[in-house]
């Protein structure tokens, strides 16, 4: 029977995917919601195979209009041929990305069809300790930024034993977390997102793993507000995933039991933060808790925590179904396995490339990005989000790795590059850095707090003309103490983009007052 | 007299103290020094005399890293972390001092100033700001920032009638809130906003004043700048000089830094290192104290030949001779002991020791009592049989320790706030609550602190409550046998065992009486007698009661049988009302007992103060308050000398108490105010304040503390010198050179108090009792190794009901207790601001009573009694169980005591004010 | 007997038979009484007791009735 | 066109029982409770905080802490059709900041339009990167966006109110 492919990935839908599928089923076909490829440039890209699990022939860029009487056809201009055949998939690496795309992200007989659990039933094969040095051997290291060993984190938390709720009295119930950090708030980055609404029992798998290692029974998933599609499908597939014992009392009758709620955050960037986000969690200001103590020793409501980013939590199954060996060789240098890179901003084909650590920023940008979506040529690439540095067009030729990028004045932060042009106003954007960092700032620290105001304010000195020379040093002297003083990377990193704008794009800083920036945001 | 420390990093070492066994060595400015593990770089480095820079740190308070002042360089760590959040490890190797760190300290500074008002010179903490002091120490000279977005116009909250609240000072280093949250516990201040609109909101954003603050002046004195202010540094200026003593509210006895400018008080600051309250106080003992400066005051003495007279001033010689001629007259008519004396719990050890003294030496009698007969005198008789002591088993920092704490008919964040405060940091680290309280008090319930267990209990049912937890324990095999057989009486334990066990005090048997389901006292007694450390802690809800001594003793047997006694974190421990109850009872002030609770007919006693006194003394005991009130009734009584109380006023029934002091043919009031019980003196003598007192006071955990004089008496007289006075014209000199030589007599009369002296307490701060030969640096803990009596005796306890019953036409039952803005009869507190919280008392009424008699909130409303009838105005309240009406007593215009009854405990006839059947009904025509 | 001294005598019945009722053992009651009236009464009350159990022996409890036998004034 | 608010009035009771459900299952539920709240009426009304402070057994200062602390929580109503555009930096490199420009210009002709989709609070990152600029129109996420599309899915949200309502 010939089915449809329609991806229902919050991207795909932002540019029409639920009206085509509608169409296509009004006319009576079949149709498989998915979550989307990757390919985002070709959003809506639907497919269409004559089994369910055959191979797959699609086209990019659908209209309802053009599913509107008769279906597409391989003749329309828009065919894509074999999906799978594609370049920009056909070079990618994929182990997280693995089902994302092809699956129908609800339906668990299809997550099974596709390998998964394959992860977990070998973990829980194994004792929790050898689940453990596993991780510890593939070399995974978080996924949110700061490429902390994931293995080392649980090591720490599984050597503790449970323990009550803070405050709680004689008696109360003891537990260990795994919290999962998904507030993805990186500007440019989106691969959270995508894993959770398009393979979202590969999350719940990871996190299974994990409770098993460290011996936890309970989880959580912080997920952000403004990703509405990825909570409805998680939250369904925590119940299939209950119904199916693959969550609860007795998982796939282990015996071991562990269960996963969902958190969800309410506008706040600083929640990205660890240990902002176990305040967020636990229902208080989502202002940043000084280490020590560590989550891993005294977590969520006190209690010893795991926390890991989606991207780790899911790197995890596939660790355990391949061999961390197989994994630990992919990467470079200290920066194993796979990274999902997030193409965004100003490129032609922006979308996630999962590959091996090591490859370049430009054959991101250019060979699978193409370069610019306007055409013109690229001025600057901001990797690692709003605190992340910007790199000029002449300095891609840095190898995507922690240590790599890190030297190179770079950071890799959650894997996303944001591509501009050249009628970007570096100057511009460094104001909205530190522009950001005031809307964002927890308030908890003086140099943020205080900081950031200033920060914008003396950029616009700067852009108004204004005894510009001594701004820049007052600048710079502002930047080293919001590095230094901050107590969390909020204020600590909003310095480097801002300086990196300053150091590389200084002419766009020397020109100011000769035009007046206008404020955008309010 | 020191003159007043302004800020000084020095003194206050940035981090709260750690106590650890592990030390660890750390180099610091190349300065080796060993820390307790735990202790922060900044602990460590002022310690080591290289203080750094800091705002938001404060040892009173939990690191929280904020201001960023702090940063220091740590040998083989990137960046520059923050000294105060920062652990010392072994090995470490510190710099407070580098061109990068000094660059970084003047640039958070920078940024600082530039969102703050430049106007030190009038500003009201110019020379008392951390923020100015700070700025100097980082040598920040000029603010590079121009004009940019700023608070410098947020409006200043004056609504408080003692602090205000200047939001263009505040620097947000959340110093005010965090002192709410983990000090006193109310959490009535938060952050509002985040980033640069951040700021300090009490509740939702209210005055402070409308909002949950309970004015405690925690964040005024957390408060680094003069953002939170006290009014008077505002209006008066900043003090010059300062004395250190102690609180003369409730039994806490927290010690307090008097800040003075001449002979005013500019303020009352909490001095860290007072043993009882560690830097903490209360709306009380913080800011009303104006009461001992007001209008009402009266400085000279006064006459009157006739109550109906009016007063006469006259010189303190005319009023000596006057009341000791007519005392001497009475004794020559009536009998020696047709006079007698009262002691005050408010007054100093010294100046109750020399009353008592008075009345047995000078007078020839042992009439004297004290107020303590009508709060605690069941405490002392309880424990006394039980364990050996009158006098709780603990010291306050116990209850760090206590995993289960029981509180029984207490209501200490209203009546004990800084010792309830306390009992919250220990109940939100999750030790176990249980309260026993017709009430659901404020621990039932309040932000972050629920009780495990609420045994709202039908007021008089005590005892048959914990007769029936007992039977739990004994039951149910939660005996802790050995300390029973290694440290009590084996004999009365076999015959108490078998008492508790008997079916009728089995918790069904008893749960319909009491008002509660049998299971909750179950569940209560096992948390108790389950825990590791199990506490105790009560208040008058215990004492006042016909069967007061009977409670007492069952809650000491309870704690025998689990083993909750002789350490850390258990016990069984009055909350005392008045700052000086312990003393006053310590001083001998019960008509059988010396100093020491040493019955007067034990021959080699009387014979030790009879040989140093000079005199020849009574062997029987000598009349108590109700007795003396009744023999004036009755016509042999004539003549009383009372020391600072108010019995007109406190004492249960006042229409008796009346007409007894009507009868009488010379009454002598010493005291502040003219009181109501001065309303029947033939003689007023001015007392003092405690501002103007040199002695001590002892509070309800034994702790000796010196009150010190921060002025001259304003009557020209201290008190204790007033009693010496008539002593002498009574014929009966008492010299004393000065206070220090009282307490010296008391030392050497009293073995528990042998090692006190002035000296002794200036130079150790406070001392608890015994302090002795055997225990030269005090007793925190008492009965650690032998109870005092020897083996700890258990008391059988049968319940008898009290007469006071519920009947058709008194269907309901009233109670009283404190808010915490007053205090007591409300002498002090309503010649304060804080009126404003609390102007009159209410009738608190459950809907369910109130809908049966049509009483809406806030109607006027009469309560009648078999002993009288007064008016109040209702309040619906949910906090009480149906069946039970509940006020509070601190105006005289209510009348508690008008309908409250003659009845009181068996034993010591302390009154039974918490139980009247009373009936509420709508006072026509009165509403407002 | 005037009655304001009525009044005051039936308090000290009444104190007697609630420390009768009240102590701690139900053996030995008089022996328990008469040692708290020794400790705390004084001996004008404890006379005007003796006289009341004298001339109106039926307000009193019997424990207190054997209690002023045993400690005479 | 007239447009009825969908969220229901305030209701104490309501209110109530929609947080003691959460603060009855859940962990540190203050932050929960109040997106119900938001979730159930639109926003977070004054009475709320003592309500959520009362069942959650924290201060109403605590409570008004997190209230405050939040972006997404408000405490008036909402628009009838909220419209938010992305303002990091993925969607300023295609044209975000011009877009929003555009918009505030069209709104300010458009009475009806500004009415319907009140004053745009800057939002940070929808994830949506790839395909900027971003924006998100009564909760439902757009991508390539332009002026006449917003419009078009403002006013269709608008109809589709307005039908529901009827």
């Amino acid at each position: 029977m010939s089915v449809w492919f329609v991806p229902k990935d919050a991207a795909a839908k932002s540019v029409g995917a639920d009206q085509i599928a509608e169409r296509l089923i009004a006319q009576g076909e079949v149709v498989i919601r998915t979550g989307s490829r990757g390919l985002l440039w070709l959003e809506p890209l639907v497919e269409w195979s004559d089994d369910r699990y055959g191979d797959r022939v699609g086209w990019c860029n659908v209209t309802a209009e053009q599913c509107l009487d008769v279906l597409p056809t391989s003749s329309d201009g828009n065919f894509l041929g074999a999906v799978d055949d594609l370049d920009y998939l056909a070079r990618q690496q994929r182990w997280i990305f693995e089902r994302v795309g092809i699956i129908d992200p609800l339906d668990g007989d299809d997550f099974l069809y596709r390998g998964g659990l394959a992860g977990l039933k070998r973990a829980l094969a194994m004792t929790p300790n050898d689940v453990v040095e596993a991780i510890v051997a593939s070399g995974l290291r978080g996924r949110g930024g700061a490429g902390f060993p994931a293995g080392i984190k649980w090591r720490t938390v599984a050597a503790q034993e449970p323990v009550a709720h803070a405050g709680s009295g004689a008696g109360a119930a003891k537990h260990k977390y795994i919290c999962v950090n998904a507030d993805e708030g990186d500007s440019g980055t989106f691969a959270d997102r995508m894993l959770m609404e398009g393979d979202p029992f590969c999350l719940i798998e990871g996190m299974v793993i994990a409770a098993w290692a460290v011996g936890a029974d309970l989880g959580i998933v912080y997920l952000r507000s403004e990703y509405p599609d990825a909570i409805a499908t998680l939250e369904q597939a925590l119940e299939q995933a209950r119904e199916r014992g693959w969550l609860g009392a007795n998982i796939l009758g282990s015996g071991f039991g562990f269960d996963i709620e969902i958190r969800i955050g309410a506008g706040s960037y600083v929640c990205g933060e660890e240990t902002a986000m176990l305040e967020s969690i636990e229902g208080r200001r989502g202002m940043v808790r000084v280490k020590p103590p560590l989550p891993a020793i005294k977590g969520l409501f006190g209690t010893p925590t795991v926390i890991n980013n989606v991207l780790t939590m899911a790197s995890v199954p596939s660790i355990m179904a391949r061999g961390p060996e197989a994994y630990a060789a992919l990467g470079h240098g200290r920066s194993c396995g796979t990274q999902v890179f997030q193409l965004a901003g100003n490129i032609a084909r922006g979308g996630i490339v999962e590959t091996a650590f090591g490859v370049t920023a430009r054959a991101l940008v250019h060979d699978f990005g193409g370069g610019t979506r306007s055409g013109r040529p690229v001025r600057a690439v901001q990797t690692g989000g709003p605190l992340g540095p910007y790199l000029a067009a002449d300095e891609l030729d840095v190898p995507m790795a922690y240590e790599a990028l890190a030297e190179a004045g770079g950071m890799l932060g959650h894997g996303g590059l944001v591509v501009f042009d050249d009628t970007v106003d570096m100057l511009e954007q460094a104001r909205f850095a530190m522009e950001f960092c005031a809307e964002e700032s927890c308030g908890k620290c003086t140099p943020c707090r205080i900081g950031a105001v200033r920060g914008v304010e003396v950029l616009e000195r700067i852009a108004a003309g204004d005894d510009a020379m001594q701004q820049q040093v007052l600048l710079r002297d502002l930047c080293e103490v919001m590095e230094m003083g901050s107590l969390c990377a909020m204020g600590g990193l909003t310095p480097k983009p801002v300086l990196s704008a300053l150091n590389t794009f200084s002419e766009d800083f020397d020109r100011a007052g000769s035009k007046l920036i206008v404020r955008s945001g309010g | 007299m020191n003159s007043v420390q302004q800020f000084d990093p020095a003194t206050d070492l940035g981090t709260p103290g750690v106590l650890s066994d592990a030390v660890v060595n750390v180099v610091i400015d190349g300065i080796e020094i060993q820390v307790p593990e735990g202790t922060s770089v900044m602990r460590a480095a002022a310690i080591a005399g290289a203080p750094v820079p800091k705002l938001c740190a404060t040892e009173q308070l939990e690191a929280f890293g904020s201001c960023r002042l702090c940063l220091v360089e740590i040998e083989g760590r990137r960046g520059t972390p923050a000294a105060c959040t920062t652990l010392c490890e072994p090995g470490m190797s510190v710099r407070t001092q580098s061109s990068q760190l000094d660059r970084l300290r003047k640039g958070v500074m920078e940024l600082y100033i530039s969102d703050h008002p430049l106007d030190c010179l009038t500003c009201s903490a110019n020379g008392d700001c951390e923020l100015q002091d700070m700025a100097g120490v980082v040598g920040l000279r000029t603010v590079r920032y121009g004009e940019g977005d700023n608070h410098l116009t947020a409006p200043t909250d004056a609504s408080n009638p003692y602090f205000s609240f200047d939001a263009s000072k505040c620097i947000v280093c959340s110093r005010c809130v965090r002192a709410c949250d983990e000090v006193q516990g109310t959490f009535a201040l938060t952050i509002a906003g985040r980033g640069f609109d951040s700021r300090v909101s009490p509740s939702e954003e209210q005055a402070f004043f409308d909002s949950e603050c309970v004015s405690c002046g925690a964040c005024v004195q957390a408060c680094p700048t003069a953002t939170l202010q006290e009014k008077r540094v505002i209006d008066v200026g900043v003090p010059t000089r300062q004395v250190k003593t102690t609180c003369a509210y409730c039994g806490v006895g927290c010690s307090f830094v008097a800040e003075m400018k001449g002979n005013e008080v500019v303020r009352m600051v909490p001095d860290k290192t007072g043993g009882a309250n560690a830097g903490h106080s209360c709306v009380k003992g913080r800011f009303a104290w104006g009461y001992a400066s007001h209008a009402d005051r009266i400085t000279e003495p006064m006459i009157r030949e006739h109550r109906e007279d009016s007063w006469q001033v006259v010189s303190w010689e005319q009023a000596i001779a006057f009341a000791a001629e007519r005392f001497q007259t009475i004794q020559r008519v009536h009998g020696t002991d047709a006079i007698g004396g009262i002691t005050s719990s408010r007054c100093t050890n010294e100046e109750v020791y020399v009353v008592q003294k008075m009345v047995r030496a000078a007078f020839g009698t042992n009439n004297v009592d004290t107020c303590a007969r009508v709060c605690h005198s069941p405490t002392g008789y309880g424990l006394k049989q039980t364990f050996g002591t009158s006098a709780g088993t603990q010291d306050f920092a116990s209850i760090d320790e206590a995993d289960a704490i029981m509180v029984i008919g207490a209501n200490p964040t209203d009546a004990h706030p800084v010792f309830g405060s306390r009992m919250k940091q220990r109940l939100r680290q999750g030790a176990d609550l249980i309260v026993i309280d017709p009430r659901a008090t404020d621990l039932v319930r309040s932000p972050h602190i629920v009780a495990k267990h609420h045994l709202p209990l039908m007021p008089g049912t005590n005892v048959a409550v914990l007769n029936a937890m007992a039977h739990v324990v004994v039951t149910e095999d939660l005996v802790a046998d050995a300390f029973v057989a290694e440290r009590c009486d084996a004999t009365s334990f076999a015959h108490w065992k078998a008492f508790v066990a008997l079916p009728e005090n089995s918790p069904e048997a008893i749960a319909e009486l009491a008002g509660l389901s049998p299971e909750s006292i179950r569940h209560a007694a096992r948390t108790y007698a389950s825990a590791h450390n199990g506490a105790i802690y009560y208040g008058l809800g215990v004492t006042e009661h016909s069967q007061g001594s009977t409670m007492v003793m069952a809650m000491a047997n309870l704690a025998m049988a689990t083993g909750n006694i002789g350490r850390r974190g258990v016990g069984v421990n009055p909350l005392r009302g008045q700052n000086n109850v312990q003393g006053a009872c310590d001083m001998g002030s019960f008509p059988h007992e010396f100093a020491g609770y040493r019955h007067v007919s034990d021959d080699s006693v009387r014979q030790q103060f009879a040989d140093i006194w000079g005199v020849s003394l009574r062997e029987d005991p000598g009349m108590r308050i109700p007795n003396m009130l009744d023999g004036a009734i009755a016509g042999h009584f004539r003549g009383l000398y009372v020391q600072g109380e108010d019995i007109a006023q406190s004492d249960p029934n006042t229409h008796h108490v009346t007409a007894a002091l009507q009868a009488m043919d010379c009454v002598v009031v010493q005291d502040l105010f003219l009181n109501e019980t001065a309303k029947y003196a033939h003689v007023f003598l001015p007392g003092t304040s405690f501002l103007e007192k040199d002695g001590t006071f002892t509070n309800a955990e034994r702790r000796i503390n010196r009150v010190r004089p921060v002025m001259p008496p304003r009557s020209g007289k201290a008190e204790w010198q007033v009693t010496c006075d008539l002593s002498a014209a009574m014929g009966y000199p008492m010299d004393y050179p000065n206070s220090a030589a009282i307490m010296d007599e008391i030392a050497a009369l009293t073995p528990t108090f042998a090692g006190v002296s002035f000296s002794y307490l200036d130079k150790v701060g406070s001392v608890q009792w015994p302090c002795n030969d055997s225990a030269p640096l005090g007793t925190p803990i008492m009965h650690e190794q032998r109870f005092v009596r020897g083996s700890g005796q258990f008391m059988t306890t049968p319940y008898v009901p009290t007469d006071e019953r519920t009947t058709r036409k008194y269907p309901l039952v009233l109670t009283t207790g404190r808010i915490l803005s007053q205090y007591n009869v409300g002498a002090q507190t309503r010649r304060t601001d804080n009126q404003r919280w609390h102007g009159e008392d209410l009738l608190d009424i459950h809907e369910s009573d109130a809908q049966l008699r049509g009483i809406a909130n806030g109607d006027w409303i009469e309560v009648a009694s078999r002993a009288g009838t007064t008016r109040l105005r209702a309040r619906i309240s949910s906090a009480i169980p149906a069946g039970v009406v509940y006020t509070t007593f601190h105006h005289p215009v209510s009348g508690t005591n008008v309908i409250t009854t003659d009845n009181s405990d068996w034993a010591t006839n302390c009154p039974e004010y918490k139980v009247t059947a009373v009936e509420v009904r709508p006072a026509g025509g009165m509403s407002p | 007997m005037t009655a304001a001294t009525v009044m005051t005598s039936h308090r000290l019945v009444a104190m007697a038979n609630q420390i009768a009722n009240n102590v701690p053992s139900r053996e030995g009651v008089a022996e328990q009484v008469a040692h708290h009236m020794q400790q705390f009464w004084t001996p004008p009350m404890r006379r005007e007791l003796q006289l009341l159990a004298q001339s109106e022996p039926e307000l009193f409890d019997a424990a207190v009735l054997d209690a002023v036998a045993l400690a005479p004034v | 066109m007239t447009c009825t608010s969908r969220w229901p009035v305030w209701d104490s009771v309501v209110a109530r029982q929609l947080v003691t459900a959460i603060a009855e299952r859940h962990a540190g539920p203050v932050l929960m409770c109040l997106q119900a709240i938001q979730g159930h009426f639109g926003y977070v009304p004054e009475g709320a905080t003592p309500i959520v402070a009362d069942v959650c057994n924290v201060s109403r200062a605590d409570v008004h802490g997190v209230l405050t602390f939040y972006a997404d929580l408000r405490t008036s109503p909402p628009p009838p059709v909220p419209v938010r555009l992305c303002a990091a930096e993925a969607c300023q490199a295609v044209g975000a900041r011009a877009l929003k420009g555009q918009w505030q210009a069209t709104c300010e002709l458009d009475a009806e339009l500004a009415a319907l989709t009140g004053v745009d609070e800057p939002i940070f990152c929808l994830g949506n990167c790839a395909l900027g600029p971003a924006a998100v129109v009564d909760g439902e996420l757009m991508g390539r966006v332009t002026v006449e599309r917003l419009r078009a899915a403002v006013l269709a949200r608008a109809e589709q109110d307005s039908e529901q309502s009827v």
